[in-house]
């Protein structure tokens, strides 16, 4: 942890390379307009990797393509500030927008097989975007360029896969193509939504080391949207965990695994089968489903579904008033009425006892689990 | 005689010759119009009608009437150069003996011989004064060359050696045939154009548009279009003076047409000057029982379904029909009571064919239906291909059909729709009765005085026997290019007067 | 669970094999051997695990287990019986035994049925219960999966996916099964709706006594559920081995590696180091080797021997239940690959298996000679 | 129905729904109303234009264009209902039948249904006609049998889709097999495209109708059909534009009502408008 | 790619003995005898022993079948009853004016057809969608010779800036060739145009959906980037099908239009065949139209896989 984090130790960490604050994303529906993202606020800063985690619709990727203002119709941003590198990119013309997506801001989408244009060599797709940014660039020198790209993404022989179409390429393959596009114009930020879901295990380990070493090599900040948890544990300096469309926890990801204190990042952090050998003989598990966009409750969203909160004999003020994201300890934020309860600490310090025995079978010697906390 | 090149292409748009290009076989106008202007008869015709020298410089009868010699215009070639020679006209004649088309009109002829290099000698049976207007008839007495035509088994399918001032460089069916200047043609100067391009064309309302347009030089065109034009004054419109008997055809062995009353029936009901005004535009002449036209010089007037009094004429055909058996069912319609050969109930409900690509052919059978549902006769109206249309018609397929055609004179007209064996006789009148059959050759035979009586006694027999009944004459309406000269229009064999034709480009 | 006795489910010697018309091939087609002679044995009322990365065949023998596609070549046995052959009421009869929970919960169900009418089926066509009976029966599945009653004359979409998997478990349950294939089941759940899902199936299995064939690329999912685990690699057994044994001391290169990749709750602690190269689908396997021999990191420290490019190793017992089909998996100490400290694993003591003595392998014959004097370098 | 609701709910749908009506409602009740006869000629009357005693005036025998117009629709809507119908349960049977069983059959099936697909639709409608004499019966026919191929072909093709759907597949392990599969899951799964085709074919045979009508090859006269109008009406363009045009723009609106609701249910009908499908 | 055209040849193939089997069958099923159906009852005798010979009705099926291919290999089709001229010369010199006729209005729907729909298609539910979608509705309910008619009274006989029919062969004079097609080619065209409008505006707005497009988005790429090479290159390998088949609308719709426009191409023979019962004809066509059909949806497919690597390459 302290490692990787001094590998970018150089650069100014108070400048953010991303600062947003109090985003809001609205869907037009035929029933009125739909806040499917509210109150979002982070910072990303130079050289790190900020996990965005969170149930499937809970606004993970509406966040993330908000900043670089493509929400898909009918969606709009409509409150909020997004300033990357101290642009504000709100206020970006349609061209300035065009000149920082790809290039300062890269993007690594879910599914590189549907992100490739599956009629064009990967070669060609990869120039088309430095030749877009920079019309000097002569069609050589973007090949040379491609083909250091594609090396550098551990590629084999590239000068071969630069000639191939998509789906002549495996699916770990193509995100690596992906990554090799994203890289090329050296951007500030990389954006990857959920770059490993659709990958089998081995290749996703592949992939999320291909992060840490592209954040290593680079300096790239990296926002990385993901479910996993594990995945965040593995490579994530900081983590923040979404529900219903919004943040109810942030914290650098030894505090957050060491003391979730949220009580949905317990319950997702509780659900997840360990790798043992003598496994419990029940999950933990959330009860209920999530609430759908349009239909939140009052008050705290979790509130329907939290233990704590039946723990705690169902206090008034979870359906009443909305908790906001404060920072319980240092660096560590919680949108939860009672994150500081005792019961609730107690629960984060039972369930971080818990997962690290369970996953303690599986670590390697060569690491010490929670040596940051 | 400084001949001017033939130069220049007229363009005539059409119906294709569906029948072929057989002078044994057509009968159709649309193959008939062709061939002559491709073959070339022993004997022609002018512009008034009157027989003048054809292949034959000139000809005359023996005393009785009884033997006809022919003597040939001398240096006349085929389109290949070779000679017309007695021997090539003995056998066309021999082969129209024996053809479908001319066997009737040629049933007297008892031997063909070349008495030289430059005469021909016709022997009849009987007297006749109508052979030479029998060998002028357009296409179907047609002067082939024997050599050509046994050189190849095909000959017809693509007649390029022959008599006439045009020959065929090519026939696409459905598209078009062009014809090529004989440039071997006997008639100095003629023919004045080079080429002449027949367009084929199934839908007859194009055929203004066409001429209109520019597409085309010639045309044929129906009655609204020629007022249509007449009215604008930009494309001449020529109307024939011949008039074309239009008829209805009756198939007169099986009932209900065996029945002499139920046809005169018919023809009380029939609104006659209503259908010229409607189908033909008010050009068009009404008969009410000749089949004669009024100038031809046999002409006797009859006027037995005068029906200026339309009531009376409908109260007529009812109490004819009534009194053959047909009469009034529960549904007005009639059904036969009585009828020798019809199950007593059977309602009287024919179908009646028409040629499908002559709007007014429609028309008139529309009218027909609308009118005889008046006296309780329910036809439906049969739009047929006009393909086979005659074929069938020939074939016997109809009881009840709407025909037209053209015919120049009392002996033609007789002699080839009603007498056994005529050129038209199985397309009109499908008559076979011998004591018709004496009476027209003794008409033929006759002198002038003897055949008008003839004549006046075979048209009372037919109106009231009407093995086909005549409601009227159209006149044909050729439009034509303004550049197109020197063109008369003449029903039936018409288009022979190309040859006469030039044309200055617009 | 059951004790020891005739395995339930066997596979022996199963092949299956897609493509190879003369035409398609001409149109450049591959022939593609998803499955590649499988022999496993499954006994009643254990949860068997099959893993294995995309497109290594799970799903096909899957489907071959419950009917849906037929062998090209061997043998499955359920309860000695050969079905691969079973016709008419012979199969119906089976299918009343054998039942199948997909992947898809959203694909799975028809939309244009009601949830009643899906599970009414079952007794209709084994014509088990009608009218007011079976109406009882599918209301009693409802609430065995967690579900109300209520919740019965709904259409498919009105569903979660967590609930709507709960119907497909439901009426696959519906014709009271011995054996329930899951292929899947969880993979397109959120996490906490993952867990739901896995806790009823667990349930249901210890409950009803239901022998169990879950299939899953989630080693955590497996390693929950499942007492023995086969890992498939491009549709051969690599490795079949009780839960105990696969994480604790994972014999096969491959199954190593897949553990290496498996990243870990704790943070900062795994998967920086290269476990495994490349892509199942990168490299042609070599004709008549190991299919893992091109990404195998064994392999390379080994100095890359022949053997692995020209002979196939069959699957040999290591110990008791544990079986590994690898020419060099217990060649050497594997100071490198062995994740698993030797401690833990001590300390969990020597585990004997409560599950029935299971090795791949049911029919030696057609076991190479090779095999047990391959164990030597 | 469900179904019938969501296509409310679309616009241009509705305005489809609508027209059809009036058209339906025209052609089947608009001959019983009129006081005229189609048929009947009054060639005082030729060529008159619109007034209160002839609505859209007359034609070249005087007949009543408004009349024959609403005969017209009644003719050429039936005829295209019907060969649409006659289209839609050949292509069905033949499409489902191939799909669903499946080898042999649906090879043989197949190449017989490729091989009226390789003529293009309105010749194997000709070709027909040139066999059985043109008449309205020869019309329905022909039309019937040339679209049966496509459908069948789109049949044969959702069926074998639907037929791989892992809920067909969830059937046939409970044990379903034959027309219960059928029943249950593979034809309620082609109703969508059935509907859509089948509106698509409708829209089709009127134009076709009015094609062959051209042609002569169609409903012969007396009778009125839009084709036959058009055909009829095409000689006395200048003197009576109007006997072309209208039953012309009558075509159109037909088929662009049709058409609008084809669009409409094609979109009421998506699966992705109401509920999410697949999303792993 | 070679392997894949070989393929698709390979299985034209049985297509096309296929289409002979039914061109072959096509007499046989007339009703009653075929020589009489075309010839009536009093044929001449020749001819009816003539056609009789031509089809060797009284041999076995299978011999008749063999003669009839054989002589159809060797191009001769029999001889057409009517004009009594072989019907493969009269064919074959139809095809030129045919296909001719074909291009003009594949041009004119392509010209009209791609920028609407494809317009439409990426203005998808906007309001020049809705214009464009609105007037391709319209014009899906034209019949071709309605508006060929319409346009011959406006261009050729009210104003007089085409000739209102015939035909010249673009060798002869391509000029004059060029006029004379002007009017047929757009009747016919704007035909097919409707059906093509909406075919690429509905393959533009399933590329639309694709995710390979916003995410070309987010990348910054140039508008004229993802326009040509995204939009335009995805569209195209269905595209070509899609001419394919339109190909076959266009050559159906050719038969109205030729014989509005009295263009000498197959359509009208195929009418006049029809019309007269001209059976050796007919079957000529139906195969001649067949084949130029399948012919063209194989190069189609061909030209499909040359465009999309996917299908080439699977
Ligand atoms: N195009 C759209 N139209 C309407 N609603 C949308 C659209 N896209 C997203 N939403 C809504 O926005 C919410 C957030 O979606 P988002 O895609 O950001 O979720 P996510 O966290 O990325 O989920 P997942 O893990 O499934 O990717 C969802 O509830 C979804 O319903
Ligand atoms: N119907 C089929 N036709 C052709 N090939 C098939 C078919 N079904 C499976 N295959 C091939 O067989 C192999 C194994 O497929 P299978 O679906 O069994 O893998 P899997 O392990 O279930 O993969 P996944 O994790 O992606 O579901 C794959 O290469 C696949 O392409
Ligand atoms: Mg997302
Ligand atoms: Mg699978």
């Amino acid at each position: 942890m302290h490692e990787r984090t001094s590998a970018t130790g150089s650069r100014e960490p108070d400048a953010p390379v991303l600062e947003v604050t109090d985003l809001a994303v609205e869907f037009m529906t035929r029933s009125g307009p739909i806040r499917v993202v509210e109150e979002v606020a982070f910072r990303v800063r130079p050289g790190e990797i900020v996990g965005l985690v969170g149930e499937s619709g809970s606004g993970k990727t509406v966040t993330m393509m908000s900043v670089l203002r493509l929400v898909p119709p009918p969606g709009r941003i409509t409150a909020g500030r997004i300033i990357v590198d101290g642009t504000d990119v709100r206020s970006l013309s349609r061209d300035g927008m065009r000149g920082l997506r790809g290039s300062a801001v890269a993007l690594i989408p879910p599914d590189a097989t549907a992100a490739l244009n599956p009629v064009v060599k990967v070669g060609d797709q990869v120039m088309e975007g430095v030749r877009s940014h920079r019309p000097q660039v002569s069609e050589a020198e973007a090949r040379t360029l491609a083909l250091e790209m594609f090396r550098r993404v551990g590629l084999p022989r590239p000068e071969q896969r630069l000639r191939r179409y998509p789906h002549e390429l495996s699916g770990g393959m193509q995100q690596r193509v992906l990554i090799a596009s994203a890289l090329q114009m050296a951007p500030r930020l990389i954006l990857a939504d959920e770059p490993t879901t659709a990958l089998d295990v081995t290749i996703q380990a592949q992939i999320l080391r291909l992060l840490l070493a592209v954040r290593d090599e680079f300096g790239t900040a990296i926002l990385f949207v993901t479910h996993d948890l594990a995945a965040v544990a593995e490579i994530c300096d900081r983590v923040l965990v979404m529900y219903s469309g919004r943040l109810v926890e942030s914290a650098p990801v030894a505090d957050l695994f060491g003391q979730p204190l949220h009580p949905y990042t317990r319950a997702l952090m509780a659900s997840i089968p360990p790798l043992s050998a003598d496994p419990p003989d029940r999950l933990q598990t959330v009860a209920g489903a999530p609430p759908e966009p349009g239909s939140w409750p009052e008050g705290c969203r979790f509130a329907p579904r939290c233990d704590l909160r039946t723990q705690l004999g169902g206090p008034d003020v979870c359906t009443t008033s909305q908790p906001p994201l404060v920072e319980v300890r240092p660096g560590h934020h919680a949108a939860c009425h009672f994150a500081t309860s005792e019961a609730g600490v107690r629960a984060a310090t039972d369930l971080a006892a818990t997962v690290e025995e369970a996953e303690a079978v599986v670590l390697p010697e060569s690491v010490q689990p929670g040596g940051a906390a | 005689l400084a001949q001017e090149p033939a130069a220049g292409t007229i363009r005539v748009i059409t119906v294709e010759p569906t029948q072929g290009l057989d002078p044994a076989i057509a009968a159709a106008d649309a193959s008939r119009t062709l061939m002559t202007l491709i073959y070339d008869n022993l004997v022609d015709f002018d512009e008034s009608g009157a027989l003048t020298g054809g292949i034959a410089e000139s000809w005359e009868p023996n005393e009785d009437l009884t033997s006809w010699t022919f003597h040939l215009r001398s240096g006349a070639t085929f389109s290949d150069g070779s000679p017309i020679s007695a021997a090539d006209v003995v056998w066309s004649i021999e082969r129209m003996r024996t053809s479908e088309s001319l066997k009737g009109a040629l049933a007297n002829v008892t031997s063909v011989e070349a008495t030289d290099d430059a005469t021909v000698v016709v022997s009849l049976s009987a007297a006749s004064r109508a052979l030479p207007l029998t060998l002028s008839r357009g296409g179907n007495a047609a002067i082939l060359s024997q050599a050509a035509v046994e050189a190849s088994a095909d000959y017809f399918a693509m007649p390029t050696v022959t008599s006439g001032p045009y020959t065929l460089e090519s026939l696409a069916p459905k598209d078009r045939a062009i014809l090529q200047a004989n440039t071997a043609y006997w008639r100095e100067g003629y023919p004045k154009t080079a080429t002449i391009e027949y367009i084929f064309s199934e839908d007859q309302n194009s055929w203004a548009a066409a001429i209109e347009s520019g597409a085309a030089d010639v045309a044929n065109v129906g009655y609204n279009d020629a007022q249509r034009l007449r009215e604008a004054g930009t494309i001449p419109v020529e109307q024939s003076d011949r008039l074309t008997p239009l008829f209805w055809g009756f198939d007169t062995t099986t009932p209900p047409f065996d029945s002499k009353l139920v046809r005169q029936a018919i023809a009380y009901a029939v609104d006659r000057q209503g259908r010229i005004d409607a189908c033909w535009f008010g050009t068009g002449a009404v008969t009410y029982g000749n089949i004669l036209r009024p100038w031809d010089p046999n002409f006797v007037e009859i006027s037995t379904y005068d029906d200026s009094d339309r009531a009376a004429s409908l109260a007529k055909a009812g109490e004819l029909l009534d009194q053959a058996g047909w009469v009034v069912g529960a549904d007005g319609t009639r059904e036969a009571s009585g009828v020798a050969g019809v199950e007593d109930g059977t309602r009287f409900s024919v179908s009646v064919p028409y040629e499908g690509n002559w709007p007014a052919a429609e028309c008139n059978t529309l009218l027909l239906q609308q009118t005889l549902k008046e006296v309780g006769l329910d036809i439906q109206p049969n739009k047929y291909d006009p393909a086979p249309f005659w074929g069938d018609v020939a074939a016997g397929q109809f009881q009840m059909y709407h025909g037209g055609a053209g015919a120049t004179d009392s002996d033609d007209l007789y002699l080839n729709w009603f007498r056994s064996g005529g050129a038209l006789t199985p397309l009109t009148t499908h008559l076979t009765d011998p004591e018709i059959d004496a009476k027209i050759d003794a008409a033929i035979a006759g002198d002038a005085e003897t055949a008008k009586a003839i004549y006046a006694e075979l048209e009372a027999w037919q109106a009231d026997e009407l093995p086909m009944l005549v409601t009227g004459y159209q006149w044909p309406q050729v439009a034509m290019a303004p550049g197109l000269e020197g063109y008369y229009s003449i029903p039936d064999t018409s288009l022979k007067w190309l040859a006469n034709a030039t044309i200055t480009a617009p | 669970m059951s004790g020891i006795g005739r395995p339930l489910l066997e596979l022996d010697h199963v092949e299956r094999m897609f493509g190879g018309s003369w035409l398609g091939r001409l149109g450049g087609d591959n022939v593609v051997r998803a499955v590649d002679d499988v022999t496993l044995s499954i006994a009643a009322g254990e949860a068997f695990g099959i893993v294995g990365e995309s497109g290594s065949g799970k799903t096909t023998v899957g489907r071959m287990i419950v009917r849906l596609l037929d062998p090209t070549a061997g043998a499955i046995r359920f309860e000695g019986q050969d079905i691969t052959r079973l016709r008419g009421g012979a199969l119906l009869a089976y299918r009343r035994s054998v039942q199948m929970v997909f992947q898809n919960p959203y694909l799975s169900l028809n939309p244009r049925r009601r949830v009643r009418d899906m599970l009414l089926d079952a007794y209709r066509i084994h014509h088990l219960a009608s009218g007011r009976d079976a109406e009882e029966r599918v209301a009693a599945l409802m609430e065995m999966v967690g579900l109300r009653r209520t919740m019965l004359d709904r259409y498919p979409h009105e569903f979660s996916s967590g609930q709507r998997q709960r119907i497909g478990i439901a009426r696959a349950l519906s014709v009271e099964p011995r054996l329930i294939v899951a292929d899947e089941p969880v993979s397109a759940l959120d996490v906490s709706v993952q867990a739901q899902v896995l806790n009823l199936l667990r349930g249901l299995q210890e409950e009803l006594g239901l022998t169990v064939v879950f299939i899953s690329h989630d080693l955590r999912a497996v390693s929950f559920l499942c007492s023995r685990v086969a890992v498939l690699y491009l549709g051969q057994v690599m490795e079949v081995a009780p839960r105990r044994a696969l994480v604790e001391r994972a014999a096969h290169p491959y199954t190593q590696a897949l553990m290496g990749s498996m990243p870990s709750l704790a943070p900062g602690s795994g998967i920086t180091r290269e476990v495994i190269r490349g892509d199942i689908a990168d490299q042609q396997p070599p004709p008549g080797g190991c299919v893992f021999a091109p990404r195998c990191e064994l392999r390379r420290r080994l100095g890359d021997p022949d053997r692995c490019l020209t002979e196939r190793p069959w699957p040999r017992e290591l110990s008791e239940g544990h079986a590994v089909a690898c020419h060099f998996a217990d060649a050497e100490a594997r100071p490198d690959t062995d994740a698993r400290p030797e401690a833990t694993g001590a300390a969990a003591g020597p585990t004997t298996p409560t599950t029935p003595t299971m090795v791949g392998i049911s029919d030696p014959t057609r076991v190479p000679a090779v095999t047990s004097t391959g164990a030597t370098t | 129905m469900n179904v019938i609701r969501r296509l409310w709910r679309i616009r241009s749908a509705r305005v489809g729904v609508v027209l059809a009506v009036l058209l339906l409602t025209t052609a089947i009740l608009g001959p019983m109303l009129l006081p005229l006869d189609p048929n009947a000629i009054d060639v005082r009357a030729r060529f008159a234009g619109p007034s209160t005693a002839h609505w859209l005036g007359t034609d070249d025998l005087g007949r009543d264009t408004f009349t024959r117009l609403v005969h017209g629709s009644r003719m050429s809507l039936f005829i295209a209902a019907l060969s649409a119908l006659l289209g839609t349960l050949l292509g069905v049977t033949l499409g489902v039948i191939t799909g669903f069983l499946g080898g042999w059959v649906d090879v043989a099936g197949m190449r017989v249904v490729d091989l009226f697909f390789a003529i293009p639709t309105l010749l194997v409608a000709i070709g027909i006609v040139a066999l059985f004499g043109p008449s309205a019966t020869t019309t329905i026919l022909a039309l019937g049998i040339a679209y049966t191929p496509l459908y069948a072909r789109l049949v044969r093709g959702t069926v074998v889709s639907v037929r791989s759907r892992t809920y067909v597949d969830a059937s046939r392990v409970l044990g379903a097999r034959g027309v219960r599969l059928l029943r249950t899951d593979i034809l309620p799964g082609i109703v969508p495209i059935a509907l859509v085709q089948t509106t698509a074919l409708l829209g089709f045979a009127l134009v076709d109708e009015a094609s062959l009508g051209f042609l002569g090859l169609g409903v012969q006269p007396p009778d009125a059909s839009w084709g036959q109008m058009i055909n009829a009406g095409r000689q006395f363009i200048f003197q009576a534009p109007w006997l072309t045009l209208i039953p012309g723009f009558a075509v159109i609106l037909a088929v662009f009502s049709i058409n609008l609701i084809g669009d409409g249910l094609r979109d009421a009908l998506d699966p992705r408008a109401s509920q999410r499908v697949g999303d792993t | 790619m070679a392997r894949y055209a070989l393929q698709r040849i390979l299985l034209a193939l049985p297509l096309l003995f296929g289409l002979s089997l039914l061109v072959f069958f096509y007499v046989r099923i007339i009703p009653g005898d075929p020589v009489t159906a075309m010839l009536g009852v009093q044929a001449n005798p020749d001819l009816v022993a003539r056609l009789r010979a031509q089809y060797g009705f009284d041999e076995p099926i299978l011999d008749q079948y063999l003669m009839w291919l054989g002589n159809v290999l060797q191009g001769d089709f029999g001889i057409s009853f009517r004009s009594r001229q072989a019907v493969a010369p009269i064919i074959v010199d139809r095809i030129p004016a045919t296909l001719q006729l074909m291009l003009g209005g594949l041009f004119v729907s392509l010209v009209v057809a791609i920028p609407f729909g494809i317009r439409a298609g990426m203005k998808y539910r906007q309001r020049s969608d809705t214009v464009i979608s609105t007037i391709t509705l319209v014009g899906l309910g034209s019949p071709g010779f309605w508006l060929g008619t319409i346009l011959m009274v406006i261009f050729a006989l009210v104003l007089k800036w085409l000739p209102s029919q015939g035909y010249t062969p673009f060798t002869q004079d391509p000029v004059a060739s060029i006029r004379y097609m002007i009017l047929p080619s757009v009747a016919i065209g704007l035909v097919g145009a409707p059906f093509l409008v909406r075919v690429v505006r509905s393959t533009v707005v399933e590329i639309m959906k694709e995710p390979f497009v916003p995410y070309a988005d987010a990348r910054g790429l140039r508008e004229q980037v993802i326009f040509w090479r995204y939009i335009i290159r995805n569209l195209l390998p269905q595209f070509v099908v899609v001419l394919g088949v339109l190909v076959g609308a266009l050559l159906a719709g050719s038969v109205a239009i030729e014989a509005l426009f009295n263009w000498p191409g197959m359509g009208r023979i195929f009418i006049g065949a029809v019309t007269e019962r001209d059976y050796a004809m007919i079957q000529a066509l139906i195969l001649v139209y067949g084949v130029i059909f399948v012919v063209i949806n194989l190069i189609a497919e061909i030209a499909q896989a040359a465009l999309d690597p996917r299908i080439r390459l699977k």
